[in-house]
């Protein structure tokens, strides 16, 4: 099993951290995992993207040319990705921030209504665990138990009090998955 | 009155002749030789014997080449 | 087995730099490897005791490092491009002093100010000798976070060995991705200094001086002949590389650090295709693995050499190869990162009939 | 000839000899040039303090570049500009050692000037000797930052016009207000008893660094009688008549007793 994915939205939407935390569960499951940010001057705002890929054996290139599965946050994300996606693979968009959606036949389409679920967890920052939660429904690339976690590992203590929450947002995705 | 009396040891072979010393000398005891040494400078000896060993020409020789003895005769 | 984490590889090569006993580290933030000051000035101190200080410049980090390892301490300082451009001055003075200390070069897009992508356009810099003079560094060129970590202590053992400045030419995508990593233990700092170096002089025993300054020309070209016989001795034991699929290869996908990465998924994909494709990665980019370019190229149609560069290591591809085959190039400038896809493309274009 | 009262020459008489911790090796200093008798007071100082196995010293690049031929200490060359850099990476790791560096004022105040302000500015417990004479020496007799206004140098041979080719600077000034700055001061080696007050100085600032107060500098105006074409006895006068009125002598900045 190998996942070539690429996460993208704009920054603060905390693409590179779902990224991050989803490369921590693969460790946890003894898989190879890569992630590599794009990186850019702007702090904040600008756009943002990183890959992951978590296979069983070792990652030969993080640079890829083609995805598996995309995650696009904004519309210029997945306007830049869509047609990087393997035939048969898999697109997850928000669907708030992606109002046209993907025109290929040829893969999967998940349109996740992330922003307004935030909302009613008042709390906006979970948006991209609820994503993370579809995109573990619909690619099986680790365990949501194993995320949940690589989120203990990976925070600071001081924000363990806020996992519970991160918990809620992942089911919440998941249950976009059909 | 105690009166001073010194000498200077001058490595002549090291002397760049500068001059400084002789200018330094309260007593005006040290002047320039006329031979010169192997490379080639005039170089600063006693001409007479009123050095007191204040030392003010080994603190200004920059090559370091004085040592200074003084002696208090009672 | 060591401890295993997910790190950056700047940070990796910072952590690395503690549990190698590194005595001090001087350095000035440059993106896109900014991140090993920032990690340094966490807790390494209270670690190991191990001096970080950031300079006001590099110009003045790599005199630091000269200062401190002339001292005899085990000492590094890091860069990217531009920064690794200023201290060229410093490093000709550190082959010259024969200093040992290891330097890391985080490279990004250039000439100028350029970009802080990733790159690998400083490749002539480093193994050509970018400072003044004739002198060579050694030159290990990290593929991944491990690497990066598992350099530091090579580094270290190679410079104290033959007395010189190892540099890790990596670049912007490996100090800024993530990999498991598995670290090495802490290891004690020295506590016992080499007889040359100036800690103080020893009492009985004649001073000790650095100098790489020699006014008469016979005298310096002395220190010249002492140089260039350590690089042939270095040349003949220090060569590192690894290779991929070349028994039954008829063609070679090349490349260092990232470049071969991206280089080894373009050879998965051509093998696929049912292209007879292997690979050669030098891990020394200095000393330059030479002879297994030499024999191997016999028995090929072609070498295609990948870069992030306009083609600098391909100039001594093909000076190894010496003509025995075709040897192709592909690279991408400016922090742009070539695909395997781009890689294939290239591939067919060069050398299989019909391709495309 | 030059034996007149030999007679006292004795181990019980001896006023003055060269200090043990000079080199045998003949200074390269052209006559009367003021590096020698800097050198050979730093190099008293550490005699007398007992510290010449606790020491390290850098040299510059400029005509004190052979510094560490004649100072019977461990020694390191830097690159032009970079000592107080090398001294911050000496002393750094040897925090308990006496770290010095010797500059000239091409050295420190042109090229070496980030070097030296951020050195000091941090508060390295370093003591740096800065030779100021005006002029670049090694090079023969080119325009320094310090050359003063309307001096003539090889570079500048209708005199130093500040219109076009700036002001002389004052660097000692320029530091010394610096929170990390311990102990600032100007001296001279053109009489002798400057060079009694040179020799107190110095020892004074690597007391302070023992202390741990901070940034020692001890510029002394010094000559250059090559490149000024007259005698030493002459670049002394010139020296006192010349420069010392736009440098003037003494302390600019001592720490506060405590």
């Amino acid at each position: 099993m190998t996942e070539e994915a690429i996460f993208a939205g704009f920054g603060g939407q905390g693409v590179l951290s779902m990224g991050m935390m989803l490369a921590y569960a693969g460790m946890i499951e003894n898989k190879e995992v890569c992630w590599m940010p794009s990186y850019g001057p702007e702090m904040r705002g600008g756009t943002a993207n990183c890959t992951i890929i978590v296979s069983d054996k070792p990652v030969s290139s993080p640079i890829v040319s083609t995805y598996d599965s995309v995650v696009a946050l904004n519309q210029p994300s997945l306007e830049k990705f869509e047609s990087k996606v393997k035939p048969g693979g898999v697109i997850i968009i928000e669907k708030s921030t992606v109002p046209v959606l993907p025109t290929r036949t040829d893969i999967t389409t998940y349109v996740v209504n992330g922003n307004e679920e935030a909302l009613k967890l008042k709390n906006l920052k979970v948006l991209n665990m609820i994503i993370l939660g579809a995109f573990l429904a619909a690619r099986k690339t680790v365990s949501p138990e194993n995320l949940v976690k690589a989120l203990y590992k990976a925070l600071p203590e001081r924000h363990h009090k806020l996992i519970p929450l991160n918990e809620e947002a992942i089911r919440i995705g998941m249950n976009f998955i059909k | 009155m105690a009166k001073l009396t010194g000498t200077v040891v001058i490595d002549i072979e090291h002397c760049k002749g500068c001059e400084l010393c002789i200018d330094a000398c309260p007593e005006k005891t040290l002047a320039l030789s006329k031979s010169i040494n192997k490379v080639g400078y005039r170089y600063a000896e006693q001409a007479n014997d009123n050095c007191t060993g204040c030392a003010n020409c080994s603190l200004m020789c920059p090559d370091s080449v004085i040592t200074v003895y003084r002696k208090i005769n009672k | 087995m060591g401890e295993i984490k997910l790190m950056k590889g700047n940070e990796a090569l910072a952590e690395a730099m503690i549990r190698e006993g590194c005595d001090a580290y001087f350095g000035y933030p440059i993106t896109p490897q900014s991140e090993v000051l920032e990690y340094l000035s966490i807790d390494a101190h209270k670690r190991t005791g191990m001096v970080v200080l950031q300079s006001e410049s590099e110009v003045s980090a790599i005199n630091m490092v000269y200062g401190a390892a002339a001292a005899g301490k085990r000492v590094m300082t890091t860069s990217s491009s531009p920064g690794m451009s200023l201290m060229q001055e410093g490093i000709s003075y550190i082959a010259s002093a024969e200093l040992p200390c290891v330097l890391a070069n985080v490279m990004r897009g250039g000439p100028g100010l350029g970009t802080i992508q990733p790159s690998q356009g400083d490749y002539f810099q480093s193994v050509k000798g970018g400072g003044h003079g004739d002198y060579h560094m050694i030159v290990l060129a990290p593929s991944s976070v491990q690497e990066m970590v598992n350099y530091v202590g090579l580094g270290f053992e190679l410079a104290e060995k033959y007395r010189t400045p190892v540099m890790l030419l990596a670049d912007g995508a490996i100090g800024q991705m993530m990999e498991k990593v598995e670290l090495p233990d802490q290891k004690p700092r020295k506590t016992v200094f080499p007889d040359w170096a100036t800690t103080g002089k020893i009492a009985g025993k004649p001073r000790r001086y650095i100098t790489s300054l020699n006014i008469k020309p016979e005298e310096m070209e002395k220190i010249n002949h002492i140089l260039q016989n350590k690089y042939a001795e270095i040349t003949k034991n220090e060569v590192r590389y690894v290779t991929k699929n070349i028994e039954d290869a008829e063609y070679i996908f090349t490349g260092f650090g990232l470049g071969a990465r991206i280089c080894t998924k373009a050879m998965e994909i051509a093998r696929e295709k049912g292209y007879k494709v292997g690979m050669i990665r030098p891990q020394t980019v200095w000393p330059f693995p030479t002879e297994i370019y030499n024999k191997t190229s016999k028995n090929l149609k072609g070498i295609l050499c990948v870069e992030m560069n306009a083609g600098q290591m391909v100039e001594d591809v093909k000076l190894s190869v010496n003509g025995q085959c075709p040897v192709e190039f592909y690279g991408r400038t400016g922090g742009m990162l070539p695909s395997p896809d781009e890689i294939i493309e290239k591939f067919e274009e060069c050398f299989i009939k019909g391709g495309k | 000839m030059s034996n007149f009262n030999s007679d006292i020459i004795s181990p019980e008489n001896l006023v003055y000899k060269k200090p043990s911790t000079l080199t045998d090796t003949p200074l390269h200093y052209c006559p009367g040039c003021g590096h020698g008798t800097v050198h050979k007071l730093l190099m008293e100082v550490i005699e007398e303090m007992g510290i010449q196995n606790d020491t390290i010293g850098v040299a510059p690049v400029g005509c004190s570049v052979f510094a560490y031929h004649y100072m019977d200490v461990d020694m390191q060359e830097a690159a032009h500009g970079r000592a107080c850099a090398v001294a911050t990476g000496i002393k750094r790791c040897f925090p308990e050692r006496y770290v010095f560096t010797y500059q000239g004022d091409g050295d420190l105040a042109a090229i070496g000037t980030a070097e030296t302000i951020h050195a000091a500015n941090r508060g390295e417990n370093i003591l740096t000797i800065f030779i100021n004479n005006g002029i670049y020496g090694m090079t023969s007799g080119q325009m320094a930052p310090t050359t003063l206004e309307g001096m003539v140098t090889t570079t500048s041979p209708h005199g130093r016009n500040v219109k076009e080719q700036g002001y002389p600077l004052k660097i000692s000034d320029l530091i010394a207000p610096l929170p990390g700055v311990a102990y600032v001061t100007r001296q001279s080696v053109h009489k002798p008893a400057n060079v009694r007050k040179l020799k107190k100085a110095i020892k004074q600032g690597l007391e302070y660094q023992k202390k741990g107060l901070g940034y020692c500098m001890i510029e002394v105006v010094s000559n250059c009688p090559s490149n000024l074409k007259i005698s030493a006895l002459e670049a002394n006068k010139f020296v006192e008549n010349e420069m010392l009125p736009f440098y003037p002598l003494g302390d600019i900045k001592v720490p506060e007793v405590k």
